[in-house]
């Protein structure tokens, strides 16, 4: 997706295309002027994309694959086992909590690990994430299993195998 | 079916209501916040199937797109705070 | 009987979704601090949104209507977690305690 | 059936105006006014009027708690205690509740066919929009072209009132101001990457809802905070003055004229055009075409100026803000 040599005109590019389809599935009227006036909508959005300097540095180069989409799927049933495990505590009469707080360490040269990282474990209910700084994540979590079962290291090791990040260092 | 849903989501509401106005604490109100404000984007998204008016999904999509940008002007307010106190 | 299946499928979806909205709900209640609290509420920002939106989805027929609720769904399972985090960040920053029985864990 | 979830809704209106009332913490005041602005967006919605739930829901979702937090980093949390004069407000405020409630008794009941508004004014709007203008969004006709006057007037107050806001916030220039620029959230990595990922979006969106007034929910005012709140969530993330340096001042100042003066200038050109003022049905061969022409135009200059007020209150107040 990204482009080594030329990397903010090959982000302009995938940007504006992306803009353009958003439009199009958005609005869902195809008459010439509200396609041009679509057009000088994506012209301005890209432009004041590009004074916010978003092309120039790191932060915005995000990954697709179709590892991304599998990993939706399988933190899709994440979410659904842990949701269930959160239910049963929250609906039992003692609330059999133990919260704890862990800290994850993982690459630390590449922001799109940590996010996703970060943002699946949010996600799943049971566990938060508290701080991100330069690959320790400190999670908090609803029970002693949950900690366990992140201190095992599976999702890490499935959000890497998602951008390609080799090594973990546990 | 939407009715049921609706209702779900409304009463939903009115708990989040109660832990805003209970606190104790600034956070929980803000979570409270939070919580109101997916809610509400819910509770537009079925609404807009119950009154047959789907075109008014954009009331949602806005919500989607921009609820995120108070917790945000929360965490810069607190970070302020914190940094001016130092000062 | 397509029809009949998709319809189906959508109500236990809508269904269930009404159930997690108003257990998360409950949750945001009963937990007994703020961290814990963000868990059960969690639950309200992402299986309730899975579930609720894609039985409507099953709904909209698959037209631009569903892909206005994808994308509904799709931005809400972005910014949810990152809102969390904010709020967890803001409170960790001024040193909003734990429960006092948490332990840290270092792996 | 949606009556019952207006009327639950109405409820939970109430109570939360009440716990604003009774609050003497500032803070907490602004959260609850944030949950406020939510219900009183759904209760539009549920009454049909899904353009001012959308002029709701751009305004009260991101940019008022903002303005309200900057505003609250320059003041003490607490209220102050009022010495007196309380009595003589809850009369007042008790006389006037109940002349607007006896007030109420006389209006047709709610959905009441029957009511003056739906036997001749309604009836001639949606034929004449469908005649004269044909576009499906008749609240847009409305607003842009029968009643174009009441529009011209509502972008010149808050043309007004910003630039109120601005002689009032803006006079003493803060000579340590770069030394404590905010450095924005630098620090939280997944807040600032999502927040990156959603900017380029709620720009489109807002220039989405700007030119699909006449289709759907949405024109100028939507518009206008939407793209503020783009803005200022780049503000939010990157620092005061990197979001100065996309949009400078002078820029918008300029679109806050410019969108008034736009607005002004078609009503002009009517003129020139030998008809009246505000009249658009000239501006083209064709007075259909030249119906939507003139409305997509004084749309643009709304959500210019709209933009550039916003914009340039949330510097005023940033800016303002870290003075103390």
């Amino acid at each position: 997706m990204t482009n080594v040599t030329q990397p903010t005109l090959g982000r302009t590019v995938v940007l504006s295309l992306i803009l353009a389809t958003a439009w199009l599935l958005w609005s869902g009227l195809y008459k010439p002027l509200l396609l041009s006036l679509g057009l000088v909508s994506c012209a301005i959005t890209v432009v004041v994309i590009r004074r916010m300097k978003f092309f120039d540095d790191e932060l915005y180069s995000l990954h697709f694959s179709w590892r991304l989409v599998r990993f939706w799927g399988w933190l899709g049933k994440e979410i659904w086992l842990s949701s269930i495990e959160v239910a049963k505590i929250v609906l039992h009469p003692k609330c059999p909590i133990s919260p704890r707080t862990v800290e994850l360490h993982t690459n630390a040269d590449d922001n799109f690990t940590q996010l996703l990282l970060g943002n699946s474990i949010t996600l799943t209910p049971g566990t938060l994430t508290l701080d991100v700084h330069e690959g320790k994540l400190t999670v908090h979590t609803l029970t002693d299993a949950g900690a366990k079962a992140l201190l095992s290291g599976e999702m890490a090791a499935k959000v890497n195998h998602v951008t390609g990040v080799k090594a973990c260092s546990q | 079916m939407f009715a049921v849903t609706s209702a779900a989501i409304a009463i939903t509401m009115a708990l989040a209501l109660i832990r805003a106005i209970n606190g104790p604490s600034q956070y929980d109100r803000i979570l409270a916040v939070n919580m109101f404000g997916t809610k509400t984007v819910l509770l537009l998204s079925v609404l807009a199937f119950l009154m047959g008016r789907p075109d008014f999904l954009d009331l949602a999509l806005a919500y989607a797109l921009i609820n995120f940008i108070g917790v945000l002007a929360v965490l810069e307010f607190f970070k302020t705070k914190a940094t001016g106190a130092d000062s | 009987m397509m029809n009949l299946a998709l319809d189906t499928l959508s109500w236990i979806l809508l269904l269930t979704g009404s159930v997690f909205v108003i257990i998360g709900g409950i949750g945001a209640l009963r937990m007994p601090d703020l961290y814990t609290r963000m868990h059960a509420a969690s639950v309200t920002e992402s299986l309730a949104p899975i579930l609720i939106l894609s039985g409507l989805i099953l709904q909209a027929n698959f037209g631009l209507y569903a892909v206005k609720l994808s994308a509904i769904l799709l931005f809400l399972l972005l910014s949810g977690p990152a809102a969390s985090n904010a709020l967890a960040s803001a409170a960790l920053l001024s040193g909003h305690g734990m429960r006092s029985q948490d332990t840290k864990d270092s792996a | 059936m949606t009556a019952v979830f207006s009327i639950f809704l109405l409820c939970l209106l109430v109570i939360t105006a009440a716990a604003v009332i009774r609050t003497t913490n500032l803070f907490v005041a602004v959260m609850l006014m944030g949950i406020f602005s939510l219900l009183i967006a759904v209760s539009f919605f549920l009454l049909d009027a899904a353009d001012v739930a959308l002029t709701e829901a751009a305004v009260g979702a991101g940019i008022s708690t903002v303005l309200f937090l900057s505003a609250l980093a320059a003041l003490t949390e607490e209220e102050r205690k009022q010495a007196g004069g309380r009595v003589t407000a809850l009369i007042s405020v008790s006389i006037t509740g109940l002349l607007m409630a006896y007030a109420t008794l006389h209006k047709p009941d709610f959905g009441d066919p029957s009511a003056p508004a739906h036997q001749h004014l309604t009836p001639w709007f949606m034929q004449t929009t469908a005649e004269q203008i044909d576009i499906p969004n008749v609240i847009t006709a409305i607003l842009g072209s029968f009643r174009g006057y009441d529009t011209l007037g509502e972008v010149f107050v808050v043309l007004v009132a910003g630039i109120g806001v601005l002689f009032l916030l803006s006079s003493p220039r803060p000579s340590s101001q770069d030394k404590r620029s905010s450095e924005g959230l630098k620090h939280y990595l997944i807040p600032r990457m999502i927040g990156r990922l959603l900017i380029p979006f709620i720009l489109l969106f807002g220039l989405y809802v700007q030119f699909h007034g006449e289709y759907g929910p949405g024109g100028g005012f939507q518009a206008g905070a939407l793209i503020a709140a783009s803005i200022i969530l780049y503000g939010l993330l990157e620092g005061q003055q990197r979001a100065l340096a996309v949009l400078p001042i002078k820029f918008l100042r300029l679109l806050m004229a410019s969108g008034a003066l736009l607005y002004a200038g078609v009503g002009v050109v009517g003129i020139l055009r030998g008809s009246y003022f505000l009249d658009y049905s000239v501006l083209a061969a064709d007075p259909v075409t030249a119906q939507q022409v003139g409305i997509i135009l004084i749309e643009a200059g709304v959500g210019m100026t709209v933009t550039g007020v916003l914009l340039s209150v949330y510097h005023a107040f940033v800016a303002r803000g870290k003075l103390q």
